[in-house]
């Protein structure tokens, strides 16, 4: 098991814990969480393989890294803006209250 | 031996800082009271030197009151993560002379980066105490520390520009050196620096929620903000953690604008550049206490107007300036053009803040009868 | 901000920003002044230096005495006027009694409580006998609330000299007043022998 | 007082109202004064002042008091102008008994008020900026200059807040020697320092941003609520009872009242600085034509004084507004009936107009701007 | 060098675990912020240090901050997450999630070319990262600067309260 198996199983073991938090948890502010930490766990799949490529010009992982960071932010700033829109609207933040949709 | 000097220059530098912190807060109680007429501590020890021991002992005795629906650890964490952050912005200040404790290649970021985390220490001070008024005064701690983040980034990057390079210690390099003779060409003598380092200064006196923007504890409509719970030793390391936010924003302006250990005058170099970068802190530093001795506080939607519709433009307009004055080489071309685009956007801000006043032109008849 | 006959125009502040410096200025000038002005450092250090009161100043009033034997030279004929006219009622006045009871012009108990005195000297303006004055000390605290704060005859008399050096001109008009009494007072008592 | 349920009523609509209470001992209120206000966010939705922490009965303990005894109780109404309080008394009883007041005491009562104006004010200005956040600096220049006048109170009276210093008559004692010298320094000094605190304070972009626009009172609503003073003068309504009464020898001097003309924040802080300046201007002729003569009305019986049975309505220009003294007396030792109207009190009743929509930190500058004192507004 | 790796790997399991499991919502946002952190330092450990520091001012300094104001806003009293805790979409969630742990987790064991060990992080200095980005990825770099200034108006326009309809104080508040 090299360190770089051993980052990627951590990268992995973070990625279903942003999932498991994001299928079960009530809030909806919790299933946000998750998504973040799904992405962050991708990030650092990027960093690792970047790291593994070996030279040290930040191409190809770096940028991507970089770029996903800025756009994690971005979506994390409007899912929250969201979620206190339908909080204004249904008064209560469990995933189960927002069931208008299902007709 | 390399491990040793380390040690030996955070030695240094930490109790440098924490002898400052003590010395500050007894000079700003004497510099308030001189400038209300009065003399200040002066009776514990020789005008009032001892006072900071005598605080230090009082804080540490005093009880430390928790409420008791308080969420303890967060109450416990909270002055921790306050203090830690600011403590380890010192580490990156460059005090030149070998002083310098280790020279990122990132140090500006890394400075945004920890300097941010006090903001989420601020929120666990106020949730945790379990009172309705400190979570209303860690919200607008929070906004307003959130939103004067921006236009601090902003002003930061230009130096960064003119520079190229996110490393403090490259930035001072940038501004050795005395042109003809006797001015250093320092940043803030340059007309987009003049205006950096006030942008610079107003911003880093919010993000360490001083007056005039000390809103979280204004006295006057939510007692003390997110600090109400805190009692005793807590409340000193809030105290310590807001001192040393200051010292690391003079510090950031005193590198970024005014030549960090630079000599002003040639023939004063012989003095080593870490007692100058001392130097222009205390100075810094004493204008802080000034302002705060003379201005009032302002509202939140004032505040949040400032920011958003003022500083931030500026610091725009700003960074077009120290383009123009890269590009036209410096020089007196590049002081008429940036200059210009600077006094330009002035003249058109006062025009937009002054005709948007109500009724600013009072006049008030004198009756006779 | 010029200053029209009929109207004081205050006109906007023509620079963003110079309002704020202005004001700073004051406050330079101040913190500057504190170290060379004095009139800009107007506070003393308690007890080491006291500021000087005042001759008029009053806080609690004190009977007087002349000579210096306080029973014989006691100015108080127990009126009663100034316990009748003090306005919290602070003075409490009983009668010396001779063998057979009757009530003599000498108080034999004279308290006043300084915890209800509101020091609003009526008590020295009514006085017709100048018995009672206002003292100027006002560091008497005590540990106990009430028992020491009320002041018997004894603590409350003071010899006419310390009311001299105390207020000079208060005093010399008060003196001059009982000489002028007192020289009617004999001026009567020849005519009425001689009459 | 409004219902609760009308306070339910507004809250149905978004439960997000917030009730907080600026309580008796919060470090802004005058004295204790304590207000329950809702708010919707930041802006005040609703906002009840509570207060009476400081009632001391004074007008029934006036019934069984003296008319003389009853002087040295009018100091502790408005204990910040107990001269202004002493002379409405002195004005009210003099009406009912009919006694006439000598030329050196007239003089004598306008220098007097017209000190105790200004030190009000001084004081007003540096509890106002305390409250917007100037940490007591305006406070303590404040204060410095109202020392030199209290120490002129206490050689004069013998007291610096407590003066019990006017008789029906006239004054109490007279000018001790050297006094009116000092008087007139001081009042040379004083334009200095107004010019220096206009400098600190009226082009002051942070203090002219809390104050302008603020707690804004139209001048027919303050005529309706029977606003007086400054705070009425600031509407722009022209009405001083100086000069409408024009007691005392109020109309020998010469001086003008300032009249705002939005009657915000911004204006009663700049009415109280131009009514400074007028005050020195009386004070100055004051001084200069203070006649010689007896300073009280040898015939004025002042201990038992049994005034006729009538009642009298003697009112002037405090500080704070017009304070009336209403007495009825029946021929007896003690008034039938002793009624106060206090300027502060009736000034407070628009504080709810001034502060619905306003912001939290707005409503701190308001109640400042109002300039209340508690001791005469729970009497 | 390994050691350290570890060490920051097993700080971030934890945090992320604590995340997921911890019933209250505020102590969730801050073990976020604590496993944000971790993860920058493992990013600076990895030799990619501009990324590290971006990572902690980006999710540390604004996303933690901004879940815990979107917390404080939302639901301030109900803070305790009701429910049952093994409820039947609960145990399926975690089966899901396990299942798809098991599938990668044997997909690097069982591949061959990931043997390689990590080599010493070169420094890879400002110089380059600057050059890089303003060449080959230029594209990228203007599409997400406008897609931040979208996303940003955007929250902002969400998040705006709605001047509530008759009532006169918002308008006035609103000019």
């Amino acid at each position: 098991m090299s360190t770089l198996q051993v980052l990627l199983t951590v990268s992995a073991l973070l990625f279903c814990l942003g999932l498991t938090a994001a299928l079960t948890r009530r809030s909806v502010i919790m299933i946000l969480i998750g998504i973040e930490l799904m992405l962050n766990a991708a990030n650092l799949n990027f960093i690792v393989f970047w790291r593994a490529h070996g030279d040290s010009d930040p191409s190809g992982g770096f940028m991507f890294a970089l770029f996903g960071i800025a756009v994690a932010a971005a979506e994390a700033a409007v899912g929250l803006a969201l979620i206190l829109l339908v909080y204004r609207h249904y008064r209560s933040t469990r995933s189960e209250d927002l069931n208008k949709l299902k007709g | 031996m390399w491990l040793v000097i380390i040690q030996l220059k955070i030695g240094i530098i930490l109790t440098f800082f924490s002898l400052l912190f003590a010395v500050a807060s007894l000079a700003e109680r004497k510099i308030l009271a001189r400038i209300q007429n009065r003399r200040g501590p002066n009776r514990v020890g020789p005008c009032g030197l001892f006072q900071p021991i005598a605080d230090g002992i009082k804080m540490l005795i005093k009880e430390d009151v928790v409420p008791r629906k308080a969420d303890r650890a967060l109450h416990f964490l909270a002055p921790i993560v306050m203090v830690a952050p600011m403590v380890l912005l010192f580490g990156i200040l460059p005090y030149g002379g070998g002083l310098t404790l280790v020279d990122l290649e990132v140090g500006l970021l890394f400075f945004f980066a920890v300097s941010s985390v006090s903001e989420l220490a601020v929120f666990m001070a106020g949730w945790s105490s379990a009172n309705k008024y400190s979570v209303f005064g860690a919200m607008r701690a929070i906004a307003q520390m959130v939103s004067y983040e921006v236009p601090l980034v902003l002003v930061a990057i230009t130096p960064v520009m003119v520079a190229g390079s996110l490393s403090l210690v490259h930035m001072v390099e940038d501004q050795a050196g005395y042109a003809i003779g006797v001015i250093p060409n320092w940043f803030v003598l340059t007309p987009w620096g003049i205006v950096g380092f006030l942008l610079l200064f107003v911003t880093s006196l919010a993000e360490a929620n001083r007056t005039p923007f000390d809103l979280p504890e204004g006295e006057s409509e939510l007692v003390a903000g997110h600090l109400t719970e805190y009692s005793g030793f807590k409340y000193a390391l809030f105290f310590m953690g807001e001192y040393f936010g200051i010292f690391a924003g003079s510090g950031l302006a005193v590198a970024l604008f005014l030549g960090g250990g630079g000599a002003p005058l040639p023939l004063l170099q012989w003095i080593p550049p870490y007692l100058w970068f001392f130097v222009k802190l205390v100075v810094l530093v004493g204008i802080v206490i000034w302002v705060r001795a003379s201005l009032p506080r302002m509202r939140i939607d004032q505040l949040m107007d400032l920011c958003w519709k003022g500083l931030v433009p500026l610091a725009f307009v700003n960074l077009i300036a120290a383009a123009i004055w890269h590009y036209s080489g410096g020089g007196w071309q590049g002081w008429i053009l940036a200059g210009g685009l600077l006094v330009g956007a002035y003249l058109m801000l006062n025009r937009v803040v002054l005709r948007s006043r109500c009724s600013w032109e009072r006049k008030y008849y004198l009756a006779k009868s | 901000m010029e200053r029209m006959a009929s109207h004081y125009r205050k006109s906007g502040g023509r620079w963003l920003g110079s309002g704020i410096l202005r004001g700073m200025g004051v406050t330079l000038k101040n913190w500057i002044g504190s170290y060379f002005d004095p009139s800009r450092l107007v506070t003393v250090c308690y007890p080491g230096e006291r500021l000087p009161l005042p001759e008029n100043s009053r806080s609690f009033p004190f009977l007087i005495y002349d000579g210096d034997d306080p029973e014989a030279g006691l100015r108080c004929v127990a009126c009663r006027i100034c316990e009748k006219e003090c306005p919290p009622e602070c003075i409490h006045i009983e009668n010396e009694r001779d063998e057979n009871g009757k009530p003599r012009k000498r108080p034999a108990v004279f308290d006043i409580d300084i915890s209800v005195c509101m020091s609003c000297q009526i008590c020295v303006e009514v006085c017709p006998f100048d018995a009672i004055e206002m003292d100027q000390i006002y560091a008497i605290s005590t540990n106990a609330r009430f028992e020491p704060l009320r002041l018997h005859k004894e603590q409350l008399l003071k010899p006419n000299e310390y009311f001299r050096e105390l207020s000079p001109t208060r005093s010399a008009a008060a003196d001059a007043r009982r000489e002028a009494e007192r020289a009617k007072q004999a001026k009567k008592k020849e005519a009425g022998k001689k009459g | 007082m409004t219902s609760t349920e009308e306070v339910e009523s507004i809250s149905e609509k978004s439960e997000r109202l917030l009730n907080i209470s600026m309580g008796p001992q919060h470090p802004s209120t005058h004295g204790v004064f304590r207000m329950k206000a809702v708010l919707d966010g930041e802006t005040v939705v609703k906002l009840t002042p509570v207060f009476g922490y400081l009632h001391r009965n004074h007008e029934k303990l006036a019934e069984r008091t003296s008319y003389l005894g009853n002087m040295p109780y009018t100091d502790r109404l408005d204990y910040f102008c107990s001269l202004t309080n002493n002379w409405a008394y002195a004005l009210s009883v003099e009406r009912l008994a009919g006694i006439e007041v000598p030329e050196r005491a007239e003089y004598l009562r306008v220098i007097t008020a017209e000190l105790t104006r200004l030190q009000n004010h001084l004081a007003f200005l540096g509890f106002l900026l305390n409250d917007m956040g100037v940490w007591a600096t305006v406070l303590i220049y404040g204060f410095r200059e109202r020392e030199k006048i209290l120490d002129l109170f206490e050689s004069l009276t013998g007291a610096r807040m407590m003066c019990n210093y006017m008789r029906f008559g006239g004054c109490r004692c007279d000018v001790p020697d050297g006094w009116v010298e000092e008087a007139k320094r001081i009042t040379d000094e004083l334009p200095g320092v107004l010019d220096e605190l206009e400098q600190l304070l009226t082009d002051n972009e942070i203090v002219v941003a809390r104050t302008q626009g603020v707690g804004t009172v139209p001048g027919r609503k303050a005529i309706n609520a029977g606003l007086t003073g400054p705070v009425l003068r600031a509407s722009g309504v022209n009405y001083d009872v100086r000069k409408v009464d024009s007691y005392g020898v109020y109309d020998r001097f010469d001086f003008s009242v300032p009249l705002g003309s939005v009657g915000d924040c911004y204006d009663r802080f700049m009415l109280r600085l131009l009514e400074m300046r007028q005050s020195l201007n009386i004070l100055k002729a004051a001084l200069n034509e203070l006649p010689s003569g007896p300073i009280i009305n040898p015939k004025a019986k002042n201990r038992n004084l049994r005034p006729p049975a009538g009642e009298a309505y003697g009112r002037i220009e405090s500080p704070k507004g017009e304070l009336g003294f209403y007495l009825v007396s029946d021929k007896s030792g003690t008034p039938y009936r002793y009624r106060v109207r206090p300027p502060s009190l009736v000034n407070l009743t628009l504080l709810e107009d001034m502060c619905v929509g306003q912001k939290v930190a707005d409503v701190v500058v308001i109640l400042g701007s109002i300039d209340i004192i508690l001791g005469e507004v729970d009497r | 060098m390994n050691v350290v790796l570890f060490i920051i790997a097993a700080l971030i399991l934890v945090g992320a675990l604590a995340t997921v499991c911890v019933r209250n919502l505020v102590y969730c946002a801050l073990s976020l912020a604590a496993t944000f952190a971790a993860l920058g330092m493992l990013y600076l450990a990895l030799g990619a240090e501009f990324i590290g520091w971006v990572q902690i001012l980006v999710y540390v300094g604004a996303v933690a901050v901004l879940i815990v104001f979107v917390i404080l806003l939302t639901a301030p009293d109900r803070m305790r997450s009701v429910g049952p805790l093994f409820s039947r979409s609960r145990i399926l969630g975690v089966g899901v999630s396990l299942g798809v742990f098991g599938t990668i987790a044997y997909a690097v064991h069982k591949s061959g070319s990931l043997k390689g060990s990590l080599s010493m992080p070169a420094e890879t200095d400002m110089q380059s990262i600057g050059e890089e980005l303003l060449s080959s990825y230029l594209v990228p770099l203007e599409a997400t600067g406008v897609l931040l200034t979208v996303a940003l108006i955007g929250a902002v326009l969400f998040a705006r309260e709605e001047p509530v309809e008759g009532s006169e104080e918002s308008q006035e508040s609103k000019d």
